[in-house]
């Protein structure tokens, strides 16, 4: 604890620290026009598109870059590949935020956030794939956060608790795979029960197969993408091995998520053959999906390729950006943009800008922790105490 | 067909949980369920409606539902096409280019009741349920208002109160079910004049349903919409046009919802089950790969050290015997010398006493 | 590194690849957009020009030709129909720059080479001209309806065409020599040309379509020619509902002279003793039948004759022929579900408007073994009259439809109510007062010309069974509160409500006799507010 | 008639019911015994 705040003391009006400041009390009023005037007030939801941005966005999109944490650990921790260890702390980190975030804005969508406990603790509707999918968050987000521990535990000092917790890391993190497996692939699975809405292109019964892939797509992209930034902005936090690390885990990274890519791309295309949905590229829709399937899967699949290839580590963390933006896509397009696809133009669901301002203020949030954590707290460098402690 | 049931199992029953899995699994295999028996329904045919709306103002008066902002013998409402609202239960929109020749055609939109609901298989505190009656019913109670009864419904009719901050509810017509409980019609039932709707049994409406057809096979299309559609409705049609024509999806299918999901949902005990498995074994492969990777240092650590020592302890030896190979020299010098030394006096001696004897 | 360009450059390549593909599928999307004045118009001179098929599978999308744009852009070029129809015998053939069919390359020559070539030209000329590039013709969704009539030629039209050729049958119709393989004409086998014309072209007998498009069309052009008036050369001209309905039609028109019967009964066709033995004889009473008079009521004798001029009887015989298809005499007559047979084409007649108000309601079924059947079957020929003369028989039938009674009958005023009051169930309005005897008035006389519908309801009562249904005739008939009464009752689920049955007896004739007053959701129309 | 399931809902809740306390249980008994299985390769 010796050393910190050498960053962020001085003056506390830097830009950083001044917009996120405006949007933060932005969000603070919305919040209260929210939960004063309901979500008509906020929201442009209607009895046609009853799910809009903050289930399009901080739902679907916020898990699925959240995936970061389970992919990191499983490498480490099953796989055995020590030599992006450095990766694993802020990758957990960043998903347990990414995950109470979710659960936060969910406070938001949810007509009456009080009772979010009650499918667990008042009635289980256990046939929906939404329990299914509220259960596992609930439990991933409770993993994620006793994954997380020894971090505070290390800054405190703590020692007892945190060796204990470090026990059962194992433990925590096979637990962490089956339950990311579960709710990845489930929150695909949620439109498997309108097939009569979601245009057919991007309707398949493999929806929980392609939710699950991409997600691990998205974790490895995450990770670099992060990585980058931390390298960009918290370098002066990193330890050598850190640093050292760095390119290592561009590169081993990139290379899994090309390879996971083009895995994706073959059940993706198997998925349209199965429909037997040819046709359909042929029309306007079809040439979206071919955007997102070319231009978003087997485009950063190359490209990724390459930059493993020729160890071209700035290509590989911009087609890690661009990844994580197909993933975003694609979740946009299942929940918005091709769902109730047979709807007239004017019944079509177009986000408010309220909406859109509570997703900012989240995200916000969530870089404003995350920044406090890293600048406090052992992440981006080992704790002397602990050296090589794994 | 039904099968036994087993009331569902508290948290901490699991001592029953064998047995009873397993009697419903075997029954499962053969399973093909028909909704209950002697459950009532509405038949509604479109030959017979005249478009008057008594039907939502009967709904609105018996479900005490929010004033509308045109009064109900307003019939201008109809020149637009309408859905079901918060504050409507059911609505009735008129189709004009349909049968030219017999003016307009109006079709009545309000919840199916299906028999197998997708709200119902879709919400995570079953708000919603499938009574033996026939109703849909909803518990607002539990609600939670995450509106995926809303996603999941093939014929959009759920609704929500979006404008209502604190208590919202999802909207959606009953079927009176308070009403036909007590023996009651449903609201719309009883303030249609002219019977375009017909509430009896399920199966008795399929009966006249098809009778009806048979004597006047030229005023109907020969479909009963809601037979089959989505594995079933409470409600059904007949329609002197393709349903289609009347705003009717006639693309749905007839697979019931909940058949939807079950494919995603009996994943999950699979991963669960094999998953750790799976990944404990990765972990093991991963640890034994170091585990034997460690050792082999350690061996080839122990051999280079005892080589090393070989080496000292051999120079040693033969510096030694080097050693004593010149002490022995040296000490055979010596005693030459020393036997020298002791010859040459005696001859001296010798020599003297020699000369000592003579004198 | 040298490595890491070339990925790189595979990258590009890629990225190019990928977003062309893309471009191209956006392209193929949106197509071109049809051209404006053609766009979702329903047109009466579309063709669809698929020959090719008899070559296989079409390798893209047929084309849709307007034949009428093309007839009138030529015009104003002075260019006539040999610009694109080739002449054979002084007459022009109905392809396109070809006499036949002769091999699919060839024939996609021709349209390519010579559609493409006009089209070019007249572009050239600064006019407006059809498209040149393939998918602009071959077009995978087509915005045109085709909105093409069948044209048929009724009395009128063939009394106005007989006029013009002065009575000289063989200007149109004509027979076929198998020997001398040549058409020629004989008197008094004249028929509709549909008798030998089907719906497909077979060898030495071309289809309908193609005869009376050969034929009319190049008479028609013929006549022009000589600056004489003549019938339409043009599509729309007999297949656009509105342009039909613009030409000429002559009230009155003479009998068609085709040595047909004026009165006879409908029976088995046969030598007189035949007739008279017993195995083969009729058992059923014989119809007498006024021919003459069914010539008034239809414009065409197709309507019941369908396959030839002869008797129905000389093919559909007693107990079913080969020529008759084995459709025997009584379901050629009796069929509903035929328009050519006597019931069907009744039942078709009740579709009018002053007959629906009551029959729609009734379910259409044939009431066997009533004493209906007799108002058609009226006498047994050889009973009182062992054989007769041909000619004694049509007397007879003659003297028989006479003696027909054709007038709807109904109860003197006396025992028809005025009005009668309905206050079965009131509750939001008072009772509703019922116009009976003006109801009763008008159906009658809605009907009182028309002779079918006297026949059938000659007997006093039988036009208030439009109401009065389920119940035998009476000045007294049961209320109806005493079948109706609450509603979805189980016992019997097909018999509606009181006031079901009330409403919809009314709205349902209202609707079906297009009475617009009062509109069926105006309450106070009939009820008074309380 | 009670006691019976008519409908495939109802089918789905029954079981699915039942799965999700199992899996709850195998989760807990699985560790157990990865343990158990372990317990001896101190020594």
């Amino acid at each position: 604890m010796s050393e910190d705040t050498a960053a962020t003391g001085k003056s506390y009006f830097t830009p950083f620290n001044i917009i996120a400041g405006l949007i933060v009390i932005m969000g603070l009023v919305l919040t209260v026009i929210r939960f004063t005037g309901g979500l008509a007030a906020t929201t442009n939801l209607s009895d046609y598109n009853p799910w809009g941005l903050w289930i399009g966005f901080d739902l679907l999109v916020g898990v699925a870059l959240a995936s970061g944490g389970y992919v990191t650990s499983a490498a480490v921790y099953l796989f055995g590949m020590k030599k992006y260890h450095s990766a694993l702390r802020p990758a957990i980190l960043t998903g347990f935020l990414g995950y109470a975030l979710v659960v936060l804005a969910l406070h938001y969508d949810v007509g009456r956030p009080l009772r979010l406990p009650y499918p667990f603790l008042v009635q289980q509707g256990t046939t929906s794939l939404l329990f299914e999918v509220g259960a596992c968050v609930a439990l991933y987000l409770t993993v994620l956060f006793v994954e997380f521990t020894p971090v505070p535990l290390e800054w405190l000092g703590f020692k007892r608790a945190r060796n204990l917790v470090v026990k059962l890391t194992l433990l925590l993190t096979i637990f962490g795979v089956v339950l990311s497996t579960l709710h990845q692939s489930s929150l695909g699975a949620l439109f498997l029960i309108a097939p009569s809405k979601l245009h057919p292109l991007w309707y398949s019964p493999y929806l929980p197969v392609y939710f699950f892939v991409s997600s691990i797509i998205a974790g490895l992209s995450m990770v670099i993408f992060e990585s980058t930034l931390s390298g960009r902005f918290f370098k002066h936090k990193m330890d050598e091995t850190h640093l050292a690390e760095k390119d290592t885990i561009a590169l081993g990274f990139g290379k899994a998520a090309s390879f996971v890519l083009a895995g994706y791309f073959i059940v993706k295309v198997i998925g349209i053959s199965a429909g037997n949905n040819w046709h359909f590229l042929q029309t306007g829709y079809g040439a979206w999906f071919l955007v997102e399937l070319l231009g978003f899967v087997a485009l950063p699949c190359f490209l990724y390729a390459v930059g493993v290839r020729d160890k071209n580590v700035t290509l590989i963390k911009w087609t890690a950006v661009w990844t994580v933006l197909g993933v975003v896509i694609n979740r946009f397009n299942v929940s918005m943009i091709a769902f109730n696809w047979h709807l007239p133009a004017s019944e079509r669901y177009f986000p408010h800008w309220m909406e859109i301002g509570i997703s900012v203020f989240i995200v916000t949030v969530g870089l404003i922790i995350f920044k406090f954590i890293v600048n406090r707290m052992p992440i981006l460098y080992e704790h002397p105490d602990y050296k090589s402690a794994h | 067909m039904s099968i036994s049931r087993r009331k569902f199992l508290g948290w901490l029953a699991a001592a029953g949980l064998s047995t009873s899995v397993t009697r419903t699994a075997r029954a499962a295999t053969t399973q093909h369920f028909t909704g209950y028996p002697d459950s009532v329904g509405v038949l509604f045919d479109n030959t017979r409606c005249i478009g008057c709306r008594k039907c939502e103002a009967g709904c609105n008066k018996v479900n005490e539902l929010a004033a509308p902002d045109q009064p109900f013998d307003d019939l201008a409402v109809l020149d637009n096409q309408r859905r079901t609202s918060a504050r409507s239960y059911t609505v009735v929109n008129r189709y004009d280019q349909v049968n030219y020749l017999k003016g307009p055609l109006y079709r009545k939109i309000q919840c199916n009741h299906c028999l197998e609901p997708a709200c119902a298989s879709a919400c995570f505190v079953r708000a919603f349920a499938k009574s033996k009656i026939g109703a849909v019913t909803y518990d607002e109670t539990v609600c939670v208002g995450c509106r995926y009864c809303m996603i999941a419904c093939p014929f959009e009719i759920p609704t929500y109160e979006y404008d209502n901050a604190i208590t919202p509810r999802v909207m959606k017509c009953t079927l009176c079910y308070p009403r036909i409980s007590k023996g009651l019609l449903p609201g719309c039932v009883e303030s249609c004049p002219t019977e375009a709707l017909t509430y009896a049994k399920r199966e008795d409406l399929l009966q006249i349903a098809r009778e009806r057809i048979r004597r006047f096979p030229q005023r109907y299309v020969d479909h009963i919409y809601g037979e089959h559609e989505m594995g079933g409705t409470s409600w059904l049609y007949l329609s002197a046009v393709p349903f289609r024509q009347i705003g009717m999806r006639e693309d749905l299918g007839v697979t019931p919802a909940p058949e939807l999901t079950a494919g995603a949902l009996s994943g999950v005990p699979i991963v669960v089950g094999m998953w750790p498995v799976l990944l404990t074994g990765i972990y093991a492969i991963s640890k034994r790969k170091e585990k034997l990777a460690s050792e082999e240092k350690e061996l080839a650590v122990t051999t280079a050290v005892e080589q090393a020592e070989a080496a000292a302890e051999a120079k040693l030896a033969e510096a030694l015997a080097q050693a004593d190979e010149e002490k022995k020299k040296a000490i055979d010098i010596e005693v030459q010398k020393a036997l020298e030394e002791a010859a040459r006096p005696e001859t001296e001696e010798a020599e003297k006493s020699e000369t000592e004897e003579d004198s | 590194m040298e490595k890491g360009k070339s990925g790189l450059r595979g990258a590009g390549i890629f990225v190019t690849v990928a977003m062309i593909s893309i471009l191209s599928m956006g392209l193929g999307v949106r197509g071109v957009p049809p051209s404006s004045d053609d766009a979702d118009k329903v047109r009466a001179d579309m063709i669809t020009i698929d020959y090719l098929k008899t070559f296989g599978k079409l390798e893209r999308p047929a084309v849709v030709f307007l034949h009428d744009k093309h007839t009138a852009a030529l015009e104003k070029q002075n260019k006539d129909c040999t610009t694109c129809h080739l002449s054979e015998n002084n007459r022009l053939g109905p392809k396109f720059k070809r006499l036949k069919d002769t091999h699919k390359t060839e024939v996609m020559d021709i349209f390519h080479t010579q559609c493409i070539a006009c089209h070019r030209e007249t572009a050239a000329n600064e006019e407006k001209s059809g498209p040149v590039s393939c998918g602009d013709c071959h077009k995978e969704e087509i915005t045109i309806r085709s909105s093409r009539q069948p044209m048929g030629m009724d009395k009128s039209l063939h009394y106005r065409h007989a006029k013009a050729h002065d009575n000289k049958c063989e200007k149109c119709h004509h027979e076929y020599n198998e020997q001398t393989q040549k058409l020629y004409y004989q008197q008094g086998k004249e028929g509709t040309c549909r008798y030998c014309h089907g719906k497909t072209t077979e060898e030495k007998k071309v289809s309908m379509r193609l005869a009376a498009h050969l034929s009319c069309i190049d008479c028609h052009r013929k006549t022009l020619e000589k600056n004489q008036s003549a019938g339409p050369v043009d599509c729309s001209g007999c297949h656009e509902l509105q342009e039909q309905k613009m030409i000429e039609v002559v009230q009155k028109v003479p009998r068609i002279k085709r040595n047909q019967p004026d009165i006879v009964f409908v029976k088995k066709i046969g030598s007189v003793d035949e007739i008279s033995n017993p195995k083969t004889q009729a058992r059923m009473k014989a119809v007498p039948f006024s021919h003459v008079a069914h010539e008034d009521y239809n414009d065409s004798c197709r309507v019941c004759h369908h396959a030839d001029l002869n008797a129905c009887a000389s093919c559909h015989t007693l107990t079913g022929s080969k020529e008759g298809e084995q459709i025997k005499l009584e379901q050629a007559m009796h069929n509903l579900n035929a328009e050519q047979s006597c019931l069907g084409c009744h039942q078709i007649n009740q579709q009018e408007k002053q007959c629906a108000g009551c029959h729609a309601s009734l379910e259409q079924r044939r009431k066997r073994g009533e004493e209906t059947c007799l108002t058609c079957h009226m006498t047994a020929l050889n009973e009182n009259t062992g054989n007769t003369s041909r000619a004694d028989e049509k007397a007879l039938a003659a003297k028989l439809l006479d003696s027909r009674v054709a007038v709807t009958a109904s109860y003197k005023d006396a025992d028809v109510p005025e009005k009668v009051v309905i206050d079965g169930l009131m509750n939001q309005y008072k009772a509703v007062d019922l116009p009976h005897r003006k109801i009763v008035h008008t159906l009658a006389g809605n009907i009182k010309d028309n002779k079918l519908a006297n026949y059938f309801h000659s007997d006093v009562g039988t036009i208030c069974q439009g109401c009065h249904h389920n119940s035998p005739l009476s000045t007294q008939p049961p209320k109806c509160a005493s079948c109706h009464g609450r509603p979805f009752d189980p016992d019997q689920p097909l018999r509606p409500g009181l006031m079901a049955a009330y409403h919809s007896q009314c709205m349902e004739c209202h609707k079906e006799m297009g009475i617009k007053k009062p509109v069926a959701t105006d309450c106070s129309g009939c009820h008074k507010e309380k | 008639m009670e006691g019976t399931i008519h409908t495939l809902q109802e089918f789905m809740f029954h079981t699915e019911s039942i799965t999700y306390l199992i899996i709850v249980a195998a989760l807990i008994a699985i560790t157990g015994f990865w343990l158990f299985l372990n317990g001896r390769d101190e020594e």
